[in-house]
């Protein structure tokens, strides 16, 4: 743990401040709670590799000081699966979008979820693919006006929570970017697991989301998140089931993580043997 | 200003996009887009050193410093 | 015995010269007639500390390859056809980010699903031109199992040398026949081992910067070099840079580094060139047939037909091959294909009008019966 | 340099591919030959007739499937219609009675019981492939039977040795006395 | 509901039997449970369209005598989609194995349980990739032995139900091949589900599964489903938690069908407007 | 006004397009730059009754657009170079299927994630060559806008014409940039609808026979003729048959069937060709500055320039472009890439060395002082 | 033998691959291999009509006809 | 045939493109002219100048990206350090002189405040992209007023036609006053 004060420029590449984000687009107050979560846990620069996709959200990797790639839409998990598992001493983080991991990369998101390997995947949920410019993602929901879906959306979106713990995922949890420090904590105790670990982040996308779904400024879209979140398990939910829960809903230490089963059940195993 | 404490708003105007989401959270109202769409410390007597400003700043532009005692 | 002589199938020998060649890493997905690399693989590296995993599928498998080499291993995928399409955004983003890597293909009937069990020679332009934009790429074939190893030990070597993903063009064939292979001690053959920065740690890394000696050294996620990898157009550091210069430079490079170095990347053999008439231009399993027809024409008719064998087919040898084929009356491609590499040929020589093409696409080896009838029509005259 | 051409056909369980495996690996690695082995498979994903080819050479071998066949071997009656055409005229071929009823063939046919003898000898027909190994050995001398025990102790779990030898010992027998 | 004799040759395409799956393969058994419900319901041939993927299981398509696609490796839920989107009056129908559907083919999957088009997906489940030569698969779960895990998998596998169910499918069922008459009445009710219905029907592969594992021969493999499965909810599961349980999971008639969703929510919806 | 002008840019063009030739259905995944003819589809066709469906990746879209073909619907996907990779092997299931559909690919810049919001023509040996296996494909370009509208409906006529997958082959440029469009009335440009068979419901339907006509009458899903689709090798009913006879013919039937029709599929346009001394050969986004360039050269120096532009790039129309070369001094091809469609054109010309390059590989337009640079280098005067 | 009922055991011979599986789960144990691994009703008497064995049948090689009364 | 070309520059938000597509459509749909819009974006995927193109000609055109500007209309600072090196020597420069402060140019150089004016006599900003429009057809005679006013009736909702229109005659007013 750091008891250092936290210095933003020790985890950037200053250079490509300011961000290319919109204002107020909600993807830099995840990197924030990111970096905070790093500083609290006193990683080294050298031990971090985040690795993202493609899309607004996966910009970070360019803006990060780690060991960063940038990888192809969809295949930031499975790039990161390999990097983790041919160097597991490396603490490996991968933010992307809600597209990234859900639609293209879906089957990757899954599988990562079920191998239990030892990775934190940031959903930076915004509901839409805003880098295209603002089709909707398996995430928009019924009814959300997006550029393919000029008359609403007609599919339901996943429930990333429901999703993650259907693959058997050992660490699930969701936040907002509203709930900024509950984001860092939340951030912190996913590193922390040992296994893989989702942290959904409703982010905002003011540029795409907002304009076409009339949802106000980035203020205004951080405020809904406020209005309709609540501590999971809430007395709330009861009056209002559609209020979103945020919350640790799965963290489950006695999973096996893919490493250390990989290095267990094969290469020792093997090597006993031989 | 909490007692006892001295806040400094360090605000990087290269980096802040005027998004008011600082100003619009502040409890205090401590802050305000200027003219130049760029946030600044307009009452920074009222702060309370709760540092929501600079958790929710998506462009990492406010640092909240505070120094205890006088 | 002082030689290891081994007789195996060319799977083995696959296996053994990527052990050879100091793989550690193998992500796949199984796909016939590819899979038994894998299943190797996945009993051997674990012996030696590495790593098997199979992944969800090629796409995957394919990312995941790419992931372990920049945290520093050497790194294989294995596939075939229908795999090697799906790998092909992948690859491209390792010709991009310059990633060592090397993707056996295994080549089976196609397209689309196909003959899984039959061979083919039909993705040898998909292995150059497969990925989207301006790209260049190596890959090698072999016809006999020593040369599979040989040529999977190179391909390692090759992909180190010139950061670039390799592609290993085997097919069904070779892979599923058994013959001898004599596996070479440590050192006989060169290992090419990563080319690492000497850049001290905490001072300026650029991993996109070309040294003296006309390589650009790595560094591995997590040594301390903390540098950036994107499939963007980038500059020397690896960070986004879309302006015109850059991105004329880039491509210029990443086309370049490989085509303009085409005679030095080149493997091939020659068979009774020296004298020859007629030449045979194969690759693969093909020259195997190539070969029997060469020594019957030479043997029985004393006419004078020589085999050249591409061993790297891509990039291709534009002045080997127009060299060698020179003094032929005709040239013969032979190809298990609709006509792929024949292009090719025609493209290079002085005169594309001697240029013959021999070929078989029923998902049989071609025979050395084939080849003679090609050359009876040549020659005339026949055995 | 002449070659030497065998064809096996076989079902699936009955190790015909062991079988000229080992043949091939006696005459490479122990004999100093050269040898390709290698299989078809029918259309069929499951069952049906196995092909497995050996090649054997002093000198070079290119082609890697046998187009005549010096020895044509059938274990199955499937294979041995679909395949038998491969024998080169006046060549030599073996089959097991129990299964194969052979045609009229230019050929010297050799119907020798060889899983009746396992069966009869040993006792466990899993070493049915190296009792063929032996029988070709037996009747054509294509390898030194050393050579085969050889490839026999380096390939086999020891504890299986002594069965496979005496397989191969009973196949060389049956082999030598249809000779 | 038909009241004629189930008749199979109404329902195969007789030239090609004997199929070509291995003796005692379960997939055969599927096949029959799936050809009894069709019959139950009385559909026609011509109103059925049957589409799978690759893999032993996948053969079944071209066993059948409908509207058949035997389409490419993970791929037969997309162009299925396509197929009932564009003709919404043919029952579509699924039949695939659990490599096709969860390896190269999870991210389909979860995709169409979360659009919930009426679309029945029939997991022939044998825990192996049968047709490459018995590799793991995502439902091999750990320890067992595969051609590409000779010291035993090292990653957990799925649990179907959980994933579909998690990835928001309407219908979701599992029972196994020994149950054959409950396997034929839950691929029923799937059918008649208005929805993405989902059955996974635990099959066997003798030749790769059974052999490599030693679970013995075919009548053995299907006693072991008897023996380590129970009803959903059964007493047993106290005393023994790693039974499996069978049983449909999930039946919900209220969420809104896909293609009816486009209908309404979007095409009726703009042509009132118009 | 009597006809219906617009002034739009190319996505619309190419929604038009489609929308002329009876596009019915849309799958695909957003990508720049081709997002807008998803965007406009998404709005357009269920005003008719069509389908539009957003799918989870290229791979569905691709499979999804094939499902809806198969039940009788016209349709297309829409992609950019890494969604182009990735529909590779269902570009190649539709090609063994004989599953019509066009897919349009809005070249960016590449390799890899590359540049997506500028132009290049980095994908044209990849339309071709980038499945796996033996097959041909019909791939189709524009230079303006009018012709995007056209050749999009040409590109529907051809799937459905030949059974085969076609590809557009446009650019960012081309797609972008906004030009006026004349929008037929109906009937003006010919709509050639689904082949579909006249074998009564009940008859034995063949649904890969070829008629009388070279055609292969299809029928859809639920149309009564029960049949059956398969990726791997088939027979005439569509039922799995790997014997080497059938192979042989049909690999032989995927890819003669087009690159044997070459000079009836061809679209091209020749301008200023009739006495040209120099020609210039270029497709898409290229030809505009190739005009200029032409124009410039005749005007101002009198030296006989001329373009032909060739709006089908595959097959290659070998033939067309021997002969439109055959008298020229001097040929360059102009394209935005390392050189793709020129080893086409001095594979066919008669004397290659007469075959110039002139490219812009940074992913602006090229321009027509591009290639004046080359008119004057081969000319020795400039303008 | 159910009462009032006669039942034909209809075996596919062409198409039983003896994978045993009608044998072993038969609860009347009326099911054999014969010499050639192929399923026969060995004692057709003691039919129940059950209809497991065809059910389970991979290979759709056994159809049990049930006639009422006699 | 000559071609007439003008350069536009922005910020996002300020509806250069629609300035440029209604007098590129005005040329074309009304006016039988030939015309190319086409637009660039900066490196950066949001935010930055934005810069629209249009060449309106009697003939034909091909090269689609203006390459020397009769006219360059800048409407923000950073596009017009980026782009006005564009402008023909002598060619017409028209800046806002609330956003751009322009440098020394061979070229002339006109400020108009259509900013301000809009914000003045209509009110609306969002009308500023079409009294650009107006302002330019003022100056240059581009196309003909009712060309561009068929436009706007075209393609706008109804309910803006009074204010569009009024924002057209507000620049045409400026323009004329200033050319
Ligand atoms: C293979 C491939 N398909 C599609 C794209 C285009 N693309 C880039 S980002 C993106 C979606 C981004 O959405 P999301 O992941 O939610 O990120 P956001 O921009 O919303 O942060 C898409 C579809 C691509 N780059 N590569
Ligand atoms: C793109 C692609 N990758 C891999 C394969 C190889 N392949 C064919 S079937 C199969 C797995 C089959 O397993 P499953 O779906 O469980 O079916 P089973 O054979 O067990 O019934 C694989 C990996 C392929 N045909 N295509
Ligand atoms: S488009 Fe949306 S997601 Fe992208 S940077 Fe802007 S606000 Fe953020
Ligand atoms: S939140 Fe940050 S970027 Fe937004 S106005 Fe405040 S300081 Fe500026
Ligand atoms: S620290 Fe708290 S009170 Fe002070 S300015 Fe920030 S948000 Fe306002
Ligand atoms: S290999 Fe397994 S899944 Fe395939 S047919 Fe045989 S038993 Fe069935
Ligand atoms: S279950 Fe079917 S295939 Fe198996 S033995 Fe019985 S009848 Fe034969
Ligand atoms: S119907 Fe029942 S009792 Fe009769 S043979 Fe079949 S399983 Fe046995
Ligand atoms: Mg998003
Ligand atoms: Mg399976």
């Amino acid at each position: 743990m750091s008891d250092t004060q936290f210095d933003v420029n020790k985890y950037i590449r200053a250079q490509f401040f300011p961000q290319m984000w919109c204002p107020g687009c909600g993807h830099g107050t995840v990197m924030g709670a990111l970096l905070r979560a790093i500083h609290d846990l006193g990683l080294e620069n050298d031990d971090v590799s985040v690795v993202s996709g493609i899309g607004c959200s996966s910009r970070i990797s360019g803006y990060l000081d780690f060991n960063t790639a940038h990888t192809m839409h969809g295949r930031a998990l499975p790039t990161a699966t390999g990097i983790k598992l041919a160097n597991p001493n490396l603490k490996v983080i991968v933010p992307f979008g809600d597209g990234d991991s859900t639609a293209i990369g879906g089957n990757h998101f899954i599988h990562a979820c079920r191998r239990n390997i030892d990775i934190t995947a940031i959903v930076m949920n915004n509901r839409i693919y805003g880098m295209t410019g603002g089709q909707y993602s398996p995430m928009s929901g019924r009814g959300v006006k997006a550029s393919t879906a000029p008359y609403g959306v007609p599919d339901e979106s996943f429930d990333l929570v429901e999703l993650a713990k259907g693959a058997g995922a050992s660490f699930v949890a969701r936040t907002t970017v509203y709930h900024a420090k509950e984001a860092q904590n939340t951030i912190k105790k996913a590193i922390e697991h040992k296994g893989f670990s989702v942290v959904e982040i409703l982010s905002m996308c003011p540029t795409q989301f907002g304009r076409k779904n009339k949802a106000g400024e980035a203020p205004q879209m951080m405020e809904w998140y406020k209005d309709n979140t609540v501590p999971m398990g809430s007395k709330k939910l009861a009056d209002n089931p559609d209020l979103i829960q945020r919350g640790v809903f799965v963290d489950d230490n006695e999973r096996l993580e893919y490493c250390t089963a990989y290095q267990e059940l094969v290469i020792d195993k093997v090597m006993k043997k031989g | 200003m909490a007692k006892g404490k001295s806040v400094t708003h360090v605000i990087n105007r290269d980096w802040c996009k005027g998004c008011g989401i600082c100003v619009h959270f502040c409890p205090k109202q401590v802050l305000e887009l200027d003219s130049d769409e760029k946030a600044v410390a307009a009452r920074p007597e009222d702060c309370i050193g709760c540092k929501l400003c600079e958790l929710r700043c998506p462009d990492l532009a406010i640092q909240i410093l505070i120094e205890e005692g006088e | 015995m002082a030689e290891n002589i081994q007789f195996i199938p060319g799977s083995d020998a696959c296996i053994e010269g990527a052990l050879y060649a100091g793989c550690e890493f193998f992500a796949g997905y199984p796909i016939t007639p590819s899979s038994e690399v894998a299943e190797g693989l996945s009993k051997e590296l674990p012996k030696r500390g590495g790593k098997f995993i199979q992944m969800e599928d090629e796409i995957a498998s394919m990312a995941c390859v790419i992931g372990a080499s920049l945290a520093g291993k050497k790194s294989m995928t294995a596939t075939s056809g229908p795999g090697f399409s799906l790998k092909q955004e992948g690859i491209g983003y390792a010709c991009m980010t310059e990633t060592p890597c090397v993707i056996a293909n295994v080549q089976r009937g196609g397209p689309s699903t196909g003959n899984p069990t039959h061979v083919a020679q039909g993705d040898t332009m998909q292995a150059r031109w497969g990925a989207h934009g301006d790209h260049s790429i190596i890959a090698m074939t072999a016809s006999n199992l020593q040369d599979v190893f040989k040529m999977t030990v190179e391909a390692f070597n090759l992909a180190e040398t010139y950061r670039t993903p390799v592609v290993l063009m085997f097919d069904e064939a070779t892979q599923h026949l058994r013959e001898k292979v004599v596996i070479p001690e440590p050192g006989e053959i060169e290992v090419i081992d990563r080319i690492r920065t000497d850049i001290p740690v905490g001072e300026q890394y650029y991993p996109y910067l070309t040294d003296a000696n006309g390589q650009r050294p790595m560094s591995d996620f997590g040594a301390g070099h903390r540098f950036h990898v994107t499939g963007l157009h980038h500059n020397l550091l690896g960070f986004p840079d879309v302006s015109p210069e850059n991105v004329n430079e880039l491509i210029h490079h990443l086309v370049d580094k490989i085509d303009s170095k085409a005679n030095e990347i080149a493997r091939y053999k020659e068979y009774y060139m020296d004298d020859a008439d007629y030449v045979i231009v194969c690759y693969g399993t093909t020259t195997r047939s190539a070969l029997q027809a060469a020594e019957d024409y030479r043997n029985q008719l004393g006419i004078k037909v020589g085999v050249l064998e591409l061993q790297v087919v891509w990039p291709f040898a534009d002045e080997i091959v127009r060299e060698k084929c020179a003094n032929a009356k005709a040239v013969i491609v032979s190809e298990m294909n609709m006509g792929q590499i024949v292009r090719e040929v025609r493209r290079v020589v002085d005169q594309p009008e001697k240029v013959y093409f021999s070929n078989r696409v029923d998902n049989q080896i071609i025979k050395p019966a084939d080849i003679k009838a090609a050359l009876r029509m040549i020659t005339g005259k026949g055995v | 340099m002449e070659s030497t051409g065998i064809v096996f056909t076989a079902s699936g369980g009955q190790g015909v591919i062991t079988t000229a495996i080992i043949l091939a690996r006696a005459a490479t690695i122990f004999e100093g030959k050269n040898a390709i082995q290698s299989q078809s498979y029918g259309a069929a994903a499951r069952g049906g007739a196995t092909r497995a080819d050996i090649l054997i050479s002093e000198g070079n071998l290119y082609y890697p499937k046998v187009e005549k066949a010096d020895v044509f071997v059938a274990l199955m009656q499937e294979g041995y219609d679909k395949y038998a055409s491969v024998i080169k005229p006046g060549g030599l071929m073996i089959v097991d009675p129990r299964y194969v009823t052979p045609g009229n063939m230019n050929a010297k046919i050799v119907e020798l019981p060889m899983y009746d003898t396992v069966v009869k000898e040993i006792g466990k027909p899993i070493v049915y492939s190296v009792c063929v190994v032996g029988a070709l050995i037996g009747m054509t001398g294509i390898c030194k039977p050393e050579s085969a025990i050889s490839v026999i102790e380096d390939a086999m779990p020891p504890a299986f040795f002594d069965l496979n030898k005496k397989a191969l010992e009973v196949g060389i027998t049956l082999g030598k006395d249809a000779a």
